[in-house]
């Protein structure tokens, strides 16, 4: 019961390879639409792209390029444990520095919030420069603002956000009880 | 515990933490609580809020020995600790008691909430980052195609067109009707005096006889009424290229009645001069 | 004889991948011996790195996605017998200038009719472009010649011009007394 024709799996390969942001499955059943693959049965359809989209994903298992489930769509990345060879010739961008990135655990796990409530949870005041550079990096948005006196911005993480991290959604950020799961306060 | 202190030494932000407190390195008098929760080595909700209170207090009062300006939140954070720590130590005021408690609590949330974000923010500092640790591909194909090939034509433009083309059309027509040759006194004058020169019939002739003919103010596409218009401008240029001449003595002008019919002729040598 | 770990065709493999231009096997070379592959015998390296480089370009060889050697370096691009697959055509159609539009309207209304025609309602002369303009679009077309000296071509719309109108035929056209009720003089 193949609606899919052998042929489109290379050319999904090609699609998702040519695309600069991960693609939505929305946008490869429209592409097999656009190609005259047979859409009446769009579940059929669905399945079998997921059949696919699996299929590929284990084909590059063993590559240096693996496809990945990120941001709510398929992306090919460089595999991951080949980053200390990359990293040697590679330019790489500045780190988040340790403030930026607990910001931006607090606006992802408290989202959407206000600058106070990071500044609450954090103890200190946060430094124009810190949401500046999450900003830059577009890796938070602000999301409209709070009903309270002063109407302050709430802050929201990005698309971006997730693929810098490799998620697919933020479903995937770790539960609070799996991060402390972890013999606690070890200081070594 | 003097030797806590080590003022000036940057921590490494990513470092493991060591017995070691060096105050620059730490975000905020709640970092440098959670730091010295951690050294106690169990779980948030059963530290020891006094042994902390002590540790911090000890700290801030050895650091400011060192450092006068100390931050004022790590001095406020000192008072109200300062506050807690009298309450736990006298602990038989029953209201204090419960407020006591109230603070222990929200303290304890605070650091849980801090320690929790703290583990999130290493979990993903030590993910593979992209751009950091794993990169997309550094080339994009476009396969989008242009195709401009169709036209946009909407009714309204289209129609505004033709009437824009039928304005300037009929601006122009009537511009040529202002234009129409009107028979002027400077026309009048080279007439008459082309027809006196020409003349040999001494005396008076009318006025009407140096009017140019009728059919040399008809034109083709030319309209009656357009015509008797003419006729009149001819009519008072003629009069008007008379009165000019008779100025100049070059003829004599005579109307006998009002309305009646004007009448020239040359001018008498003797009035010439 | 072998010099490069089998490691390292993965780590060309996302090397190659994560560049913006072809990649040089000089700047491959870069790589192994920043990551501390011997490199005594360049000529062996060289030759080594050609034969991964081959063997790379054979595993890419039935996939949606090839590699190529490409203007002194390597890339990989989506195999180009795909493009037809992921051609997205956008339209964006063109808009008629003033003149080309003036003249439709006039061959609309006057058809058929010449160049010498339109050119006198108009009251400026027509450019050839004009003409080339309606005629590429497909919404004039020549319909015989005018008996007259010279037989000039007459000129009247096409069905496409029509369509595009959304009309069904030339009477469907407002109706010239209607468009000029104001103006006495009609261009006829």
């Amino acid at each position: 019961m193949t609606v899919i024709p052998i042929l489109f799996k290379e050319v999904l390969e090609a699609f998702i390879f040519s695309q600069e942001n991960p693609v939505s499955e929305k946008s490869m059943i429209e592409l097999l639409i656009k190609n005259a693959v047979s859409s009446e049965d769009m579940t059929a359809l669905s399945n079998e792209l997921q059949l696919i989209l699996e299929q590929l994903q284990q084909e590059y298992r063993n590559k240096g390029i693996r496809l990945y489930n990120i941001a709510g769509g398929w992306q090919f990345r460089t595999a991951e444990e080949l980053a200390p060879y990359l990293v040697k010739v590679i330019n790489k961008p500045k780190r988040l520095s340790r403030a930026a990135m607990e910001t931006l655990a607090i606006i992802a796990y408290h989202q959407p919030c206000t600058r106070a409530e990071i500044e609450n949870i954090r103890g200190v005041s946060l430094g124009q420069n810190v949401l500046d550079s999450l900003l830059e990096s577009v890796l938070i948005k602000p999301c409209g603002t709070k009903a309270v006196p002063g109407r302050p911005i709430l802050w929201g993480t990005t698309q971006d956000f997730l693929s810098y991290l490799g998620l697919n959604s933020l479903q995937d950020l770790p539960k609070k009880e799996d991060l402390f799961a972890d013999i606690p306060y070890q200081t070594s | 515990m003097s030797e806590l202190i080590d003022i000036g030494l940057e921590q490494g932000i990513w470092e493991t933490e060591s017995f070691v407190v060096h105050l620059d390195g730490f975000e905020g008098p709640l970092d440098l609580l959670l730091q010295l929760a951690r050294t106690q080595k169990v779980d948030l909700s059963k530290i020891s809020i006094l042994q902390l209170v002590e540790q911090y207090l000890e700290i801030i009062e050895s650091a400011r020995k060192i450092r006068l300006e100390l931050a004022a939140d790590w001095l406020v954070m000192a008072a109200w600790l300062a506050w807690l720590k009298s309450c736990l130590l006298l602990p038989e005021k029953p209201i204090d008691g419960e407020e006591t408690e109230h603070a222990v609590d929200l303290l304890q949330e605070r650091l849980e909430e801090l320690e929790h974000i703290n583990k999130v923010a290493r979990w993903m500092n030590d993910r593979p980052l992209l751009g950091s640790e794993v990169f997309t591909r550094g080339y994009y194909e476009d396969h989008t195609e242009i195709d401009s090939s169709g036209v946009v034509l909407d009714i309204s433009r289209f129609m505004n067109a033709y009437v824009g083309v039928a304005r300037r059309k009929s601006k122009k027509k009537s511009w040529r009707i202002r234009s129409f040759n009107f028979w002027t006194v400077r026309d009048a004058l080279s007439r008459l005096k082309r027809l006196l020169g020409q003349s040999d019939v001494p005396g008076w002739h009318v006025l009407d006889a140096f009017l140019p003919s009728y059919t040399s103010l008809q034109e083709p596409g030319v309209t009656i009424d357009m015509i008797s218009r003419r006729v009149k401008a001819a009519w008072s240029g003629t009069l008007l290229a008379g009165l000019e001449l008779a100025k100049d003595g070059q003829i004599q002008l005579n109307q006998k009645e009002q309305f009646g019919r004007i009448q020239l002729k040359k001018a008498d040598e003797e009035i010439k001069q």
